[in-house]
């Protein structure tokens, strides 16, 4: 990272703020002390973004740095990547994540890889603001959320903050990173009332002051000692309300949000599962070839003697999302389905 | 020079149904979302892209089409699906995401799919054009009767798959048709903003094939010029780009003011539908009761549809693990 | 699969050919049997596919049926999709996967989806011809293997044969079946001569008479008691080598080769580790978030209790491909790797 | 009307050691690789996709190029690096993957990158226009001097990306030119096969920006279109489609026999070189004893380019792992 410095607790003003009022703080500080970052995508200038991110940008910054786009995402991904080639610092919006199919070349075998192939000579810092994840019935084509399609090819650093607090802070970190980074919101965690009332636990309070957040440090949400709840995102919220009644029942469930999926926090995960035993991952990603089956790996590579039951992937099931509401809800890592995971690995076979 | 009075009474039942069908749906989608809107609450939650005012569009070109054709739409399909003759009980039953809707509620508002009438959407961008036209080629190799027919928004034109596809229409004259509804707007991005040319219609000279660009909105013109386009596709002399300047009456999407656009050009907005209404009466091609049985009995299939869709089932929420595979 | 039969063992003639050959026999069957079958893609009709997938089709079926397209794979695949969709039965090749990134929306979001997301209206029986893989020093954008980017998008069934005989089996799988498919070739197992003399058990004995192999069956080309090494593909030949030489320090090593990517065998996975209680993945896919991740996140699920020491992953780093050989070399899931994995894991910690 | 003597000098140096160069390598690719040719063998392995026929395209682009300028090739990048001034020695040690190559071997022949000139390429096909697009945008942000060039093929004009970046090119204005080298093959497929209209940059109006087309592979020709879309670019008048009708003289890559293509069509074929050369020597631009002293330099110049690339060292394996980061 080019100026990450370690997370800061400033003693500056905190207000409570939603994710997207967050990240859009950070987006502002930096575009305010950086004259050549700018943002670049459908429906932002006018509009401020489908999800709200760039609402206020074009008033401030002028529409030479708040470009609405043609419908052209292999286009102005690219243009975006010589641009950052060129010195400026690209912050490239793509609405929803399921888009990416129709730019992932530019993404993947250029944007990912410029660094790499030329040895170092161009770097390419540019920021993605992508939304994702479903549950208010969008369908097959704008409900997925594709960590791992992203985070299967190399160069590209990936952040899912969970709350407000993480949304800017790990925004700032992207922006500040010399490298290929995407900062993806869950469009149920950004705070727009249209998707939704914000969680409690998303909306928090966040410090005035700029401040980063390293990558690739997971956060424990709760401290417990009898099995270790790994989520990212939106299941950072519904592991917490697992844990809460698991606790009831009187097991004591840590609770781990990974916050980057690259680089991915292995020693993290595996001190935590090291200590409980029991391991249950939560991911709205589909199940295979997926963040579960990575963070089960990790595990299983580093030391499976410490499971005392087999670990349990909570993740969206190999189909499509379907739209009507009943099937959708059944295939989301919902409370409901952690806690059922939860309960199997607790009666797991112990050893 | 007019279409048949056949032909028009077709189209103003077309964009009737369509519109009806657009008003029960928005009255629904309203449901559950007050006082704070929330679009994944209510009998039909998520996106609802309508067509109040691109009926013509739809009803102009699909007023040519035989069961043979296939005709292939967007996220904004139903005005298209109406007037294709898509299954209207199946379609609304999709929208409210019941077992009994086209697909068994698997698909939803932006992926109506109606196999027996070859109708099929999708809400990527650009992204059905591809398809439609392989169905033109597989009649082609086939040489089974029937052309395609994709419907996509100005904005899809400034998309990679517009220039890969209509090039290999040209190269390989496939019997096909793009309807391009120009209303100006890409969500909040207007056409000017967008586009390097004025016209996408002009573009089709990259592709070695005719376009046309047809303003006002109006059936009978959209009419005339669809039927050149499709003929010209059935005599197998190959692809046509139309462009038809339309209008978009509401927001992209429920839930949108549409606060982007100028105040002059949303009062200068005019109503395809009535004013349709009142030329066929002018012109007499029907009498006002006739319109108005016309108007009931189409009422009476949108509220039967709206009714099937509310009392249909909800599909078993362990179906979403069905139909993955055939 | 629409007529899928068990594994023929036919008494016919059998002759040994190169894995191009023998997949090119499928489709020649095929496409003789099927007028609605054809082939679209780059440079096939008059070139035969860069690597021999597709010679001497345009004579026998004529150019109406072997169809060179422009470079325009976004537009092609749409449109094999869509006479897929009116009861053609296509097959695409796309000559490198690296190149999937310029189409991958048609694939992921729309032909993989549109049987399930029109509830079975529509069926899309169409086959990719893929070719993957380096060791041959064509760099970062033509060497990559991308199993999981593909695998990780629900509706896409892969296939990856390991030799001739299963290469024919395999397609004719692929082309009778209703579904997308994807039958992917290493370059270097097709057997042109120019990209390296075939591997001797890549090059089988095969069948005259068409025979179909079933999806989702690994195939154990070696049995074993002291440890699983798992491969596919190319990783297949390195395994064997491999344990050839641990057979000769005593060491009993089993070799599944899974064949099919999605649906992937983790019964047949879970089986042979929990056997052999040592396992050793090799891919040349990346190693995050991979082949090798789902693999061990089998085993991790069902009961990691089986595993005497930590499984572990020989598969290419998370770097681009590099040009220059001494560093590719280092990168590839070699014989070498794969020994050193083997020791490491015979030496881990025993229970 | 003729370019100035002191171009078309510096035309035929570029062509020239460009010529040399890959005459050079074609041999240094051979070795190692019989009897039986295979492409992982040898000093220089890997896919080799040579500039033999189309020297003139970038020569006559690149004399009218400056320090603030980039320049954006494809797969086929050797007459583009070598006219652009990427340096030599740097870059045939990149081909042979020695630590002393301009990416210290991570890249090779299809992904040649020298910041020092602003030079970069990209295998996939049209992929490097956007990048190339991108960086005419931050010049135009930053407000500083310079325009962005792109050389593709003429298959890659049915590439989605052609269209898109070229709408935006002429949406935005950006200083910038497409050339499109027409050597009328992609791999196997001819234009006629490929495309459905005779000329690319007749597609240019598409995008509201002039297009060229120039038969001949003249370099004298080439460089008069070229310094007016470069000049229009550098007074902030936009892009332009500039498509150089050139000739592929041999394989697509190293191993491809080109016997898709018919005889008269390889008989036909001429050699820009030496006709170039005449030329000179006809119009007295040069004397033969000049001409000769220029390509003595040139050929010691690819000689001790050839033999630093053969000298230095291989990068160590663990290198590998190097630089995936800033
Ligand atoms: C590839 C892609 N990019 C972006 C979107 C988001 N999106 C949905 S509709 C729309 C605007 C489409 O405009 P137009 O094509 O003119 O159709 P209209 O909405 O006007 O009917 C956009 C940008 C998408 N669905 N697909
Ligand atoms: C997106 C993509 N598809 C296919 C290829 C394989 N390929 C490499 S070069 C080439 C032909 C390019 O033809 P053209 O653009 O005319 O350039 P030329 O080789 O004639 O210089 C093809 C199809 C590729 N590299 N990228
Ligand atoms: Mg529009
Ligand atoms: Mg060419």
């Amino acid at each position: 990272m080019a100026r990450s410095s370690a997370e800061t607790n400033t003693s500056s003003a905190e207000r409570t703020l939603t994710m997207a009022r967050a990240g859009r703080e950070a987006v502002l500080s930096e575009m305010r002390r950086n004259p050549n970052m700018f943002l670049i995508g459908e429906d932002i200038a006018k509009l401020g973004g489908v999800f709200g991110t760039a609402v206020g940008m074009a008033d401030e910054f002028g529409i030479e740095r708040v470009i609405d786009t043609p419908i052209s995402e292999t286009g102005f991904v690219g243009i975006a990547t010589g641009a950052a080639m060129a010195g400026m610092r690209p912050i490239v919006e793509i609405a929803f994540v399921d888009f990416i199919g129709v730019c992932f070349n530019q993404i993947f075998n250029f944007a990912a890889k410029t660094h790499y192939m030329s040895g170092g000579q161009y770097k390419v810092p540019l920021t993605f603001m992508i939304g994702y994840g479903g549950g208010y019935n969008d369908a097959a084509q704008h409900s997925q959320t594709l960590f791992a399609t992203l985070a299967h090819v190399p160069g590209i650093r990936i952040v899912a903050p969970a709350d407000a607090h993480d949304a800017k802070g790990l925004m700032h970190t992207c922006l500040r990173d010399d490298n290929v980074t995407v900062w993806m919101m869950h469009k149920r965690l950004c705070g727009l009332g249209w998707l939704g009332f914000p969680l409690p636990t998303a909306m928090s309070s966040v410090p005035e002051a700029d401040y980063t957040i390293p990558l690739g440090q997971s956060r424990v949400w709760r401290e417990g000692t009898d099995l270790t709840l790994v989520g990212l995102g939106l299941t950072v919220h519904n592991s917490l309300l697992a844990a809460e009644q698991l606790a009831s029942q009187g097991i004591s469930a840590e609770v781990l949000d990974l916050r980057s999926v690259v680089p991915l926090d292995r020693d993290g995960i595996f001190r935590s599962v090291a200590k409980t035993g029991r391991l249950v991952v939560a991911d709205e990603d589909y199940l295979s070839f997926g963040v579960t089956s990575e963070v089960l790996a990790v595990v299983a590579e580093r030391d499976p003697s410490v499971l005392k039951a087999p670990a349990v992937r909570v993740a969206y099931p190999d189909v499509p999302v379907p739209f009507s509401r009943p099937m959708e809800e059944a295939c989301l890592p919902s409370v409901e389905r952690i806690l059922a995971a939860a309960r199997s690995v607790m009666k797991g076979s112990k050893r | 020079m007019r279409p048949e009075p056949k032909q028009r009474l077709w189209m103003y039942e077309a964009m009737f149904r369509s519109r009806q069908l657009d008003t029960a749906v928005l009255a629904a989608y309203r449901e559950g979302k007050t006082p704070v809107f929330h679009m994944g609450k209510g009998p039909l939650p998520g996106e609802m892209h309508q067509s109040f005012g691109q009926e013509p569009c739809a009803a102009a070109v699909c007023v040519h089409l035989g069961p043979d054709d296939a005709v292939a739409a967007g996220h904004r399909p139903h005005h298209v699906a109406v007037a294709r003759g898509v299954d209207l009980q199946r379609m609304v039953a999709e929208l409210f995401g019941k077992q009994t809707g086209l697909s068994g509620g698997r698909g939803g508002h932006m992926h109506l799919y109606d196999a027996a009438v070859n109708f099929f959407c999708s809400g990527i961008i650009a992204e059905s054009m591809g398809p439609a036209a392989g169905m033109a080629l597989a009649r082609k190799m086939q040489r089974k009767p029937g052309i395609a027919v994709a419907f996509v928004g100005e904005g899809a034109a400034n998309q990679g798959a517009f220039h890969e596809v209509l090039n290999m229409v040209g190269l390989w004259k496939l019997p096909f048709v793009l309807v391009i509804e120009d209303n100006n707007y890409g969500v909040s991005v207007s056409k000017r903003e967008s586009t390097a040319v004025e016209r996408n219609s002009d573009r089709a000279s990259a592709y070695a094939m005719p376009g046309e660009y047809v303003e006002g909105n109006d059936p009978d013109l959209f009419c005339v010029a669809a039927g050149r386009a499709i003929e010209r596709a059935r005599r197998g002399e190959g692809g046509t780009v139309l462009e038809l300047q339309t209008e978009r009456l509401q927001g992209h999407f429920i839930g949108d003011s549409s606060g982007y656009r100028p105040q002059d050009e949303r009062k200068a907005m005019r109503d395809p539908v009535p004013e349709y209404r009142q030329r066929l009466l002018n012109e007499t091609v029907a009498s006002a009761t006739e319109l108005g049985a016309l108007e009931k009995r189409v009422q009476q299939q949108v509220d039967a549809a709206m009714q099937f869709g509310r009392e249909s089932e909800y599909p078993a929420p362990e179906q979403a693990l069905e139909r993955l595979y055939a």
